[in-house]
Formats: structure tokens, sequence, C-alpha cells
């Protein structure tokens, strides 16, 4: 059988099953060449635009930054640092709207650009075989180049695992409809890509490179294979259209026949993925040794006056893009950052061009729209027969949305790329990838705290032990001070009588006590004084509650009629458990009423009454304990006095109740 | 009337036989005791909070596995209580307290301590089971975030009541796709 | 009803009762021709064959604690009920009436178990797939395990006659 | 300027639920085109108390749920099963059948299961089931093909007859059935039963008057018609192709064995697959999505299934067509057929 080389080469396809044909609606955004934009006057970078873990930032509010300046250093593994797309200041490092489906806030540095746009000093390197490959990954890594296919792997990485590499696949598929930005870069810059390859087949030496491009984008594969034309190594393989055949698994499929191992990563099989956008990045990093701080973005979609391809700098907001492609608003506006299949809609326009933007689509109502009403599913197969991944979405929206996570994990929900081919051809307009994204961010919760749990409990048998170990010390010690004292009244008789006069001074000091002035009175006045007074802070403190939910009985939420009830039934509990000892159950009951009660009094309360009460205690106490000190002495060493005091009445309180 | 000896005799002796092989059978296959309670522990969320009205995870496990019912354990929620459920081959009901109204998620909550009003004094260190708490008599007192279970132990012992319970917000790659509560949100 | 809920607990339950169904057939049949006929004890068959079916279960039940303690957790109450059920009894006694030899009162044992079995393990497949299934709320649990095995049983009606006595 | 949510896939193709069962609807019309030129207009009336029966069951059954009953009505699932029902029950079947068929269907057997997608067996056979075993007599009052009858029935005539069970001119159903020479009219399975049962060799049979050129007088067109449909759906991919294929092809082959062992025993195979309601049980009654099996290999199975235990029923049971209950037993096992026949996904060594 021939190997798998010369099967490629003899330009033999797989196919994968299922896929959808989605119109493509490329032609509106491919008019015109990628047009550069003005700066705009602020860049929101963020600081982690990439898998793995946040770089150190390594700027200060007001430093004066230059373009391609690296804002954040690597320090640990799977990191990658970003770097400034223009010179100017920084104006802040705050949370920011960041490109996530989420729209949350995350960490990002805010530049406000001074317009000269003048580049830091840069190492190119003119001929990088030179370089070891060491050197050139550690380029790669030092520049911030990133894979711009959707997932954004720090591409050092992929470069950087020593396993033989048979089969190097350059991603220029681009199934998704409407985005054209991989197609116009191709078009325009076929020679750098090409050059960028020659890099990753120097760093990889793969047996055959495949540059697939679908059948769709006759230029662009034209203009390749302009670019490939002396080089044997290279293939230029037109792939049939049928989304999601830019998918890294299908693609491979496709290419090679062979299918990733589940849960493992291409490089298991020997074959490597890249994307166009990341071999251009590349070559410009390497040769011109400029960082990843530029891409194009394809606006589209009919809300467009001027659709088209853009050298956007990472880190634009969105909104200034919209004003660039004169973006008309409609009745409910719909902005999408990606293409209709995967994208996600953003919550606001604030939010920055990352690494993985390739696109932003704002359809109008009738080119995409909106679902309508979702119906039950009737189980026809149609999505069944148009996953790519071969497996069984309605059973998997069956198990999900009947939350019973093990059912769907045995139907490999975790296998599922979230391409939205099923929803794509679901006739009850079912949202079958929001049912499995819910699912598996549930099943990670679930596992996250079943470990969180797994810790808590060898943290709570350690503490045990170190209890248990105390207490023998403790026990130890007594033991042996027990014998040493016994010993040292043996040996001499002088010690006798050390004891009998002990005993005298004590009874002598308790006639004594009796009479005495009430400020000279000995701890067991005070600590009854003490009890009395605690009690006293905690019935106002009661009753001040009891005011604040009377008042807000009237408001219609249930939560507070919960807590009403919590603190009427708290009222009797606090008396009763003063009194008797009361087992483990009613006390932790009672913690959670108090807490609740708690909780309502504090909202309601401002914190300024909650200071004013907590300081008027306190000077009670310092009269109290220190009669002839003045009130203004140091406050911090009196308030332990006070609290150890108060303290040690309530371990004597506890002791009577045990 | 021998019709009636012999019918005792025939029944005596099957009883016999059969007594015999069960006799036999029942020391060939002797038990050891069931790993039952420790597989109920392994569901629960260890947090040693005793809202259970069991003064832990451990002693609640050994309840359910004599039949106490599996519903009281407020932390774990409804994940847990589906897992118990069909461990034991039960029903599985609600949360005990939130019959009444939609069982909306147990917000988790994080222990934290007002730094200016802490004086020092390690009650709440005794108290938390999962020693989340660090610090040292008349020194300041704080809550390692990661550690905390939520378990709510701590606040009551505290003379000064200076610890709060706050709910976690979540981090982005913490973050959970909701079902229907995609909002619409107003900013401009 | 209580077993049918998962399809594991079906099939460990079916296969118990193949192995009691089986072995107490051909018990039964051994008691009644060689104790029971000689000394014309024929008004005792019944009891006796209630003995020999307790002490298979019994048995049984001890093999499964032994062998698999998962599965007696999830059968534990389910096994003795299989001495109930009549099926058990029933098949003994209709292999006296109709006068099967040893081979004979077996195959039939074990055909009548892999008939319950067939039913028990497909009803329990349905139950596991109606669990998720948002019924209105007066039909929930049990109620709905009726209507499906009513509907079965109309199924099954286009079996009569297939068989000419 | 706030921005409206969405989850990811925002496209989608145009094919709904209501147009996936309408298009099952139109697919009938060859069928009831046939059998109403066969058989006269009952078979319209009792299509129009099927269905009209269906929905309003359905409508009241989700008002009972406090849910939108416009919508619900609108997925036109209700119609289906109520068509399906209809076309299967005798064209003069009095009318409570009708009513009493649907509203089973869909009260017990589809809304108490919690509605669209969640009923385990199909509706409309389990009402036809019903109505066979609790009604025997009026169910195979099945009426000759026209031509055959001596006495032309006319419109109003057929509306009393099935109103009131005597026809304008006052002849009881049973007497109209008598035909030319004498004798009750039967469909052909029927009558190859009865004459097998008492030892008639099957070439004398097909001299019978109900029969011509080796099949049954109406009954062969109206198969064809159903075919026809059928086929024009696997087209359309509305049905998969997988059933109805290892139905048929299952059921020829097996009748095929038996008659090459004993040819006067049994019918021919090209008989069993072209009458009664093969054709029709293979492309419509089969393939209703909610009940059958969704798996690839499942389908086969389902398909095979089913073609087995009708062979079994029309050959040694009591029921001269069991499509419908060879259904129903299929539908049982379909939890089980899906539950063993996972496809092998992605990067997964078995299935």
């Amino acid at each position: 059988m021939e190997s798998l080389v010369e099967k490629i080469k003899s330009g033999y396809m797989w196919d994968f099953p299922g896929g959808v044909f989605p119109p493509e609606r490329k032609k509106m955004s491919l008019r015109d060449p990628i047009q550069q934009l003005p700066l705009p006057s602020r860049f929101y970078v963020t600081v982690k635009q990439h898998i793995g873990e946040k770089a150190k930032i390594s700027v200060a509010v007001g430093d004066k930054v230059l373009k391609g300046q690296a804002l954040t250093q690597v320090q640990g593994p799977m990191q990658l640092p970003v770097h400034a797309p223009t010179s100017g200041i920084v104006e802040s490092i705050t949370d920011h709207p960041i490109p996530h489906p989420s729209g949350l806030n995350d960490q990002t540095i805010i530049i406000t650009a001074d317009g000269n746009d003048e580049w830091c000093l840069k190492q190119p390197t003119i001929n990088y075989l030179t370089l070891s490959k060491v050197e050139i990954v550690d380029k790669l890594k030092a520049l911030g180049v990133a894979g711009l296919g959707g997932a954004a792997f720090p591409t050092y990485v992929k470069h950087s695992n020593s396993q033989p590499v048979e089969v190097l696949i350059i991603n220029g598929v681009e199934c998704e409809p409407y985005i054209t930005s991989d197609d116009a870069l191709m078009q325009a810059y076929a020679a750098e890509i090409v050059s960028g390859i020659e890099i990753f087949t120097h760093l990889l030496k793969p047996e055959v490179v495949v540059i697939a491009i679908e059948n769709n984008k006759p230029k662009a594969i034209q203009a390749m294979e302009q670019a490939c034309a002396g080089k044997t190594q290279f293939i230029v393989r037109a792939i049939p259209t049928k989304y999601p055949a830019g998918g890294e698994k299908q693609l491979i499929q496709v290419v090679t026949g062979k299918e990733v191992p589940s849960g493992g990563i291409p490089a298991d099989i020997r074959v490597v993925t890249q994307n166009i956008g990341t071999a251009y990045a590349a070559y410009k990093a390497i040769v011109h040794g400029e960082p990843l701080i530029e891409r194009v973005v394809t606006l589209t979609g009919e809300q467009f006056k001027k659709p088209g391809n853009r050298w956007v700098r990472i880190g634009t907001p969105v909104e200034f893009l919209l004003k660039q492609g004169e973006y008309q608003q409609s009745k409910t506006p719909r902005i999408i950052m990606g293409g209709p299949m995967m994208g996600f809609t953003l919550h606001n326009a604030q939010t920055p061009i990352g690494k993985i933007s390739n696109c932003i689509l704002a359809p109008s109502e009738t080119e995409l729209p909106p679902a309508t009403n979702e119906q039950a599913c009737i189980r026809c197969g149609f999505c069944a027969d148009a996953c790519p991944a071969s497996l069984l979405p309605q059973q998997l929206y069956w198990h999900s949305k009947a939350k019973e996570y093990e059912k769907a994990q045995s139907y490999k929900l975790f296998d599922c790329i979230e391409c939205g081919a099923c929803a794509y051809v679901c006739p009850s307009e079912i949202p079958l990838v929001q049912y499995y994204r819910v699912a598996k961010s549930n099943i990670r919760l679930q596992q996250a705290e079943h470990e969180k749990a797994e810790k808590a409990k060898e943290r709570f048998n350690a503490r045990n032990e170190r209890l248990e170990r105390e207490k023998q010390e403790r026990l130890e010690k007594h033991k042996q001070a027990a014998e040493a004292r016994k010993a040292a009244m043996s040996q001499d008789p002088s010690a006798q009588d050390k004891v009998a006069a002990a005993l005298a001074r004590a009874k002598a000091k308790k006639q004594t006590d009796a009479p005495s002035p009430e400020t000279k009175a000995n701890p067991k006045q005070s600590a009854a004084a003490a009890i009395a007074r605690a009690k006293a802070k905690k019935a106002k403190a009661q009753a001040q509650a009891q005011a604040e939910t009377n008042i807000s009985q009237n408001e219609p939420n249930v939560e507070n009629t919960k807590l009403d009830a919590n603190t009427q039934n708290l009222e009797p509990t606090e008396k009763t458990n003063d009194a008797p000892a009361n087992s483990a159950a009613d006390k932790a009951k009672a913690a959670i009423a108090r807490a609740k009660a708690k909780k309502a009094a504090k909202m309601k309360q401002d914190e300024q009454a909650s200071i004013a009460s907590s300081k008027h205690d306190r000077q009670q106490e310092k009269q109290q304990e220190t009669s002839h000190l003045t009130n203004n002495q140091d406050d911090k060493e009196a308030r332990i006095k006070a609290a150890i005091a108060k303290a040690k009445a309530k371990r004597k309180q506890l002791g009577e109740d045990k | 009337m021998t019709i009636l000896i012999y019918s005792l005799l025939a029944l005596g002796i099957i009883a016999l036989i059969f007594g015999a092989i069960l006799g036999y059978a029942n020391i060939k296959f002797k038990v050891e005791s069931d790993p039952l309670v420790d597989q109920i522990d392994e569901i629960l969320p260890q947090t040693q909070c005793g809202q259970c009205g069991y003064p832990g995870c451990k002693p609640y496990a050994e309840a359910i596995a004599n039949g106490d019912d599996i519903n009281k354990c407020p932390p774990g929620g409804d994940a847990t209580i589906q897992k118990l459920a069909d461990m034991m081959g039960v029903e599985a009901k609600p949360l005990a307290g939130t019959e009444g109204d939609d069982v909306q998620e147990p917000v988790k909550t994080v222990a934290y301590i007002r730094e200016d009003e802490c004086i020092g004094c390690t009650k709440c260190i005794q108290a938390c089971p999962v020693d989340a708490i660090v610090g040292a008599a008349k020194h300041m007192h704080t809550v390692i975030e990661d550690e905390c279970t939520g378990c709510d132990l701590c606040v009551e012992p505290c003379p000064v009541d200076c610890i709060d319970m706050l709910p976690v917000q979540p981090k982005p790659d913490t973050w959970r796709w909701q079902l229907q509560a995609i909002p619409v949100k107003q900013i401009n | 009803m209580g077993v049918s809920g998962k399809v594991e607990t079906a099939i460990g339950m079916s296969l118990a009762t193949t192995f009691v169904l089986t072995i107490a057939s051909i018990a039964s049949y051994l008691l009644d021709q060689y104790i029971l006929q000689p000394l014309a004890l024929e008004f005792l068959r019944t009891l006796g064959f209630i003995l020999v079916i307790a002490v298979v279960v019994q048995f049984t039940e001890m093999v499964v604690h032994k062998t698999s303690p998962a599965l007696y957790r999830i059968l534990g109450i389910f096994l003795p009920l299989i001495t109930t059920n009549c099926a058990v009894l029933g098949v003994a006694l209709l292999n006296l009436n109709e006068q099967h030899n040893l081979i004979e009162s077996a195959i039939y044992g074990f055909s009548a178990a892999l008939g319950f079995s067939l039913v028990l393990i497909l009803f329990s497949a349905m139950r596991e797939r109606l669990a998720a299934a948002d019924i209105p709320q007066p039909f929930k649990g049990s109620a709905i395990a009726m209507v499906t095995a009513g509907l079965m049983s109309l199924a099954f009606l286009g079996f009569t006659g297939l068989i000419k006595p | 300027m706030s921005f409206r949510v969405a989850s990811s896939p925002h496209g989608h193709i145009q094919r709904k639920t209501s147009n996936v069962m309408l298009a099952v609807a139109l697919a009938c019309l060859p069928g009831i085109a046939t059998q109403v030129w066969y058989f006269g207009f009952g078979v319209l009336i009792q299509l129009v108390l099927a269905i009209s029966a269906a929905m309003l069951a359905e409508a009241i059954c989700i008002r009972q749920r406090e849910r939108n009953a416009l919508l619900t009505l609108k997925d036109n699932s209700a119609l289906l099963t109520g068509l399906l029902l209809g076309l299967s029950l005798p064209p003069l079947a009095p009318w409570w059948i009708a009513i009493i068929g649907s509203v089973f269907a869909i009260v017990l057997v589809k809304q108490v299961y919690g509605g669209l997608g969640q009923n385990l067996f199909n509706p409309a056979m389990a009402g036809y089931v019903v109505l066979l075993v609790s009604f025997p007599l009026s169910m195979t009052l099945w009426l000759p093909p026209l031509q055959l009858v001596e006495y032309q029935l006319t419109f109003t005539d057929t509306i009393m007859l099935i109103f009131t069970g005597y026809s304008e001119t006052g002849y009881s159903l049973a007497q109209l059935r008598v035909d030319l020479d004498g004798f009750t009219m039967a469909t052909p399975l029927d009558t190859v039963k009865t004459a097998l049962t008492n030892q008639q060799t099957y070439s004398e049979i097909l001299t019978g008057k109900v029969f011509s050129d080796g099949y049954g007088i109406a009954w062969f067109p109206v198969n064809l018609a159903y075919l026809v449909g059928g086929l024009w759906l696997v087209q359309q991919k509305i049905i998969s192709w997988r059933i109805p294929t290892a139905f048929l092809v299952t059921l020829f082959t097996l009748s095929f064995i038996t008659h090459i062992i004993s040819p006067d025993g049994s019918a021919s195979a090209m008989l069993h697959v072209f009458s009664g309601a093969s054709m029709f049980g293979a492309f419509f009654i089969l393939t209703d999505p909610v009940s059958a099996s969704t798996t690839a290999k499942g389908k086969i199975i389902f398909g095979i299934l089913a073609a087995v235990l009708v062979y079994l029923i029309r050959n040694w049971g009591g029921y001269p067509d069991a499509v419908a209950f060879a259904v129903l037993l299929a539908n049982m096992c379909v939890p089980l057929i899906d539950y063993y026949t996972k496809p092998r996904t992605y990067g997964h060594v078995s299935g």
C-alpha cells in the first residue's frame, strides 16, 4: 500500500461525514483589496489573548511606549506577550470588556495614541537559516505570534514539540460564510505567506506540506500556486466546499484520512496545522522583526455601507470599526464577532479587536433572521446526519436538557466541536449548541467543585490530626509537670510549707474581697458585668434588625419574608440557647439563621451607623477598664486589652454553659 | 395416619437438606463490611459546615447509609442530591427548606474579614474546619479565598463580628453559559 | 416496577430471575418426581415448591452478594421479591400438569424467564427515556409507566392466534 | 447602543417542523386519490373526521397545560396523525370509530407522554390497534372495490351509511358488501388467509374474484401510489432511505423464501409487498421520526425487526394485515436499539 505521503501527493482526498451548505455571501466583502485604516485615538490591549496563562505586565501607568514594544513579559509555560499597537502613553491598566462571549471584563492595558506611530527598534534577521531552531522559536514567542485561525494557540508551543511531523497542513479553507480575511490575504500577499510557510517547514521538516483552500476561492488558489511555483514540497490542494471543512479535525480527515484521537492533539498522529494568517505573521516576525500587532478583519453584513477587509491594529475598539464601515443601526442591532456559524454576539461596542477576531458581522433582520420560538425535538435525525463528528445531537440534547451529565458524557459530549451545523439544520430551531455549552460548563464546574471538595476533605483530616497531636502534647506536658512537681515535693521538705503558705494567702485574699469598692472588683464581678453588657448589645442589635425587617415587611420579594421567618424563630432560639447547653445541631441552625439575619440587617444599616456604634462600645469598655486613663490615649492598645477581657469573660461564660 | 407421618417426615428431610445447603453457602459466601459509607462521603462536598444537622460530612454519610434522607446538604445542592439518589436507588427530593420557591442555585459565598476591625483573637481560626484562615494571636487574620468552602462557621464565634460572606464573582474562565438568562445589556 | 427504573438494574434482575426460574423448575420437577410421587404426597406439592423456590432464591441472593456488591446494593430488596413472583411457582406447577419430563421443564422454565427478561429490559429502556420527558405533573412517575405497560400489552395482542393449540 | 445577544449559529435553513409534517401529508395525496378512486368518498369523510378529532383533542390537551394552543397546532403533527389514522380505517366504518381512534391516539399515546417528540409509540398505529381490538366487526368491514360492487354508492349514500349505518334506500352495510355472485368480499390478504386455512392451494385462490393477474385488484395500485409518494419523500431527504428499504427488502426475501419452500402454502412475495398496508406502512408509518430509531444502524435494525414481525403475524398470526402490530412491537424495542447502536464518534476506536 503506497505510503500516506505518496497518496496525498497523488491528489487523493478523503471526506468527512455530515456537513452543511450555508449560503456563502462572500462576494459582498471581496470587491476591493485590503484597506489601511487611520489610527483610533485610544487602544484597549487585552492582556490575555491566547490559550494559556496571563503574562506579567511590564509597563506602568503613564509610561511612554513605542509601536511594537512588549507590554508584558513571559515568565512561565503557555504564556504569550502582547505588544503596543502604536506609540503613545499608557493611560491606565483596568478591567475592560474583552472579546469573549460572556462580555465580562478582564485586565486590559489602555493606550492613548500620540499619533506619530513611531516604531521601536526591530531586530529583523535577514537569513533565518543561520539561526538555530530554538532561537527562531524564542523569537516567535517574544513577538507574540499566536494562531489566527480562531483558537489563538501560541505558535511557539506547536513548533517546540519533538515528535517528527509527517504532514504540515496550511489552513486556508475559511469555510465560515461571510468571512474573507484569509482569502484577501492570500490574493494580496501570497509570496510573504509562502516564505512564512518555508519558516515552518524549516522548523518542522515535514515530509509534505499541503496548503488547503476551498474550491470556491479560485483567485486565492491561483495566487498561491504562482507563489509556490518553484517549491516541489508544497502542494496547493483545492478541497470541496462544505462547512465545517475548515475545522482542524475535519481538515486533517479530508487531507490525510486520519482522525485525531479523542482528547489528543494533531501532533499525536504526526500532523500539524497552521493558519494562513499565522504563516504571514511568522514571516513578518522572523524576517522583519515586527510583533503581531495587526491583522486583516472583514467588516461585512448588510448593515455596513462600505463592507470589505481592513488592516486593523490589535486593540482597536469595535466602535471605531463600525464608524469606518459606516454602520447603519437596525431596529434590534446585533454585532457578531466571527462568522454566522461560530461567532459570538458582542455585549457592547467598546470591546477591542483581539488576535482571534477575524470578522465583524452586522447582519440585517432579513439576512440572518433571529431565532423565533423553539419547538420540541421530533428526533428527526437531520442533526445526526449533519454532525461532522458523527455524534448523536438529539440524544446529547435530550440528556443535557435533563441535566443527566454522565449519560451526556457517555454520548461523548466533549467531542462536540460546537460548529453549529446541527442547530443550523434543526427544523424545530432548537439552539442545540447552547444546550451543549451549558452542559459542558456545568460538568466542568462540577468537576472543579469535586476537586475542591477533595482538597477540603484532606485539609479537614489534616486539621483533625493536628488537633489530636496538640492534645497529646498538652497531656504529655501536664504529665511531666505533675511528675516534676511530685519529684520536687518528695526531695526537699521546705516545698510542703510553700504550698501551705500559698493556700493561706489565697484564703486571706478572699476575706478582703467582699467589702472593697466596685472599681477594684475581682474578676468574677467584672465578668458578670461584661455578660450583661454583651446581652444588652445583642438585644439592641436584634431590636434594630427587627425594626428594619418590619419596615421592609411590605417589600414583595420572597427572600425577605423568608428572612423574617428566620428572625422570628431566631428570637426564641436566641433566648433558649443562652441558657441550656444545646447540641451542635441547634447551634449550627442558629448560626445560619443569625448569619442570614445579620446579613439582612447589614444590608439595611449603612456602613456609617455600624462604625459609630462599634466606636461607642469601645469607649464604654475603655472607661470601665482604666478608670484613671483619659480616653484619647493610644486607641489600639486599649482596644486589645478590652477585647481580651471580653474574650476571657466569654470563655468563662462558655465554661459555665458546658 | 401414616400419610401424616410420611408427609411430616418428607418435609422434614427436605427442610434439612436445604438448610444444610444454605448453611454451607452462608459460610462460603461471607461478605465483609459494606464500602457504601465512604462512597457516599466521596459525593458530599466536604464543607464540614454542619448545615445538615450532623457535625461534618462523614457522620452525615453514615446517617445516609442507614436510612437518613438525602436532601439535607445545601452546599451540595441538587447535583449532590441527584448523585445520592442514583447511588441509593431512592427518589431525588428537592433540597430541604427550598421546596417552596423555585430551586435557584445556592450562591457560592466566601468568607471575608474586614481587616480594620479584626482584633486577632484566633477564635475564627479554631472554628474553621479546613484551616482556611491565616493568622495568629494578636496578629491580623485573613481568609485564603481558594481554600474557603463558604461553610459560614467562622461568622458566629467572631467577637467583633468582622467576617462577611461575600458571593464569588465569575471570572472570564469560570464564567458559565446561561440558558435563558442571555441579558440584553443597555450600555452606552 | 421499582427495579425497572434503569437498564442496568433490569438486566441484573432478569439474569437473577432466569437463574432462579430454571433452577427452580428443575428442582421442583425432581422434588415431585422422586419424593412426592412415590410417597403419594401430591397434596404437599405446592408447599414443597414454595420451599424449593425460597431456598433457590436465598442461594442466588448470597451468590450475587458475593460476586458483585454493587449489583447487590441496587437490587438488594428486589431479590427476595422473586420468591413472591408468581411466575416462578406458576411455571413449576404448569410443568406438572403438562407432564413435562426433566429437559422439557428446564427449557420451559428457561424460555418463560427469557420472555420475562425481554419485557423487563424493554420496559426499563423505555422508562429510562421517559425520565427526561416533560410529562404533565399528574402523570409523572408510576402513572406513565402503567400507561406504557398498557400500550405494550396492546402491542403484544398482535401475537394472538400465533400458537395453534 | 445596546446589542441583542444570541447564541452562536445565527443562520438557519428554512425547513421548519411544520414544513416537514406538511411534506409528509402531501406525499400521501397520490395514495388518498387512488383509495378514493377505488373505495369511494368514504375515505375522505373518515379523513375529515379523524383529522378534526385529532386537532380538537390536541388543542384541548395543550390548553390544559396552559400552553399556546395555536402555536402547537401549527406544527401540523396532529394533522398528520389524524390523516394516517383516517387512511387506515375502512371507508364505511361508523363515524364514532374515527373519533375514538384519534382521541385515544392524541390524548393517551402522545400528550400524556409530554406532547410532540416524546411519545414512545406511533399514535396513529396505537389508535388503529385499539380500534381493531375493541371493535373487530366494524373494523373489518372493508368494502370491495367499487367496480365489483353491484350497487353504486352515491355521495349521500356514503354519508348516510357512515352516520346512520343504512344507505339512503335502506340497504344495510352488510347487504351492500355482497357482490355480484353473492358471497361477501374481503381484502386480498384476508381472502388468502381464510382460504389457506381451509387448505385451498394458492393458485386456486388466485383465480378468485378479488385477484387479477396475481395482485389484489384495488390494493395493488393503492400500494403503488404510496410507493410513489414515499420515494418523493426520500428524494426530498425528509425521511431517510434506511427504514423503508430495510423493511421491504426483508419482507420480500422472507416471503420469497417461504414461497419457494411451499408455493401452495403461502402467498407470493410480490403479493406480500404490494398488498395491505405494506407500502403505506414502510414509507409513512415506520418512518415517523418520533417513535422510530434515530441512529443510522438503528434504523436498519428497526426496519428488519418490523418486517420479520409482519411476516410472522401474517403467516401464522391471527390478524391478516399486521403492519400496525409490528410497528408497535418495533417501537417498543427502539430505546434498546438506540442504546446499543451509537455511531463511532470522530477520534474514538469503538462505537
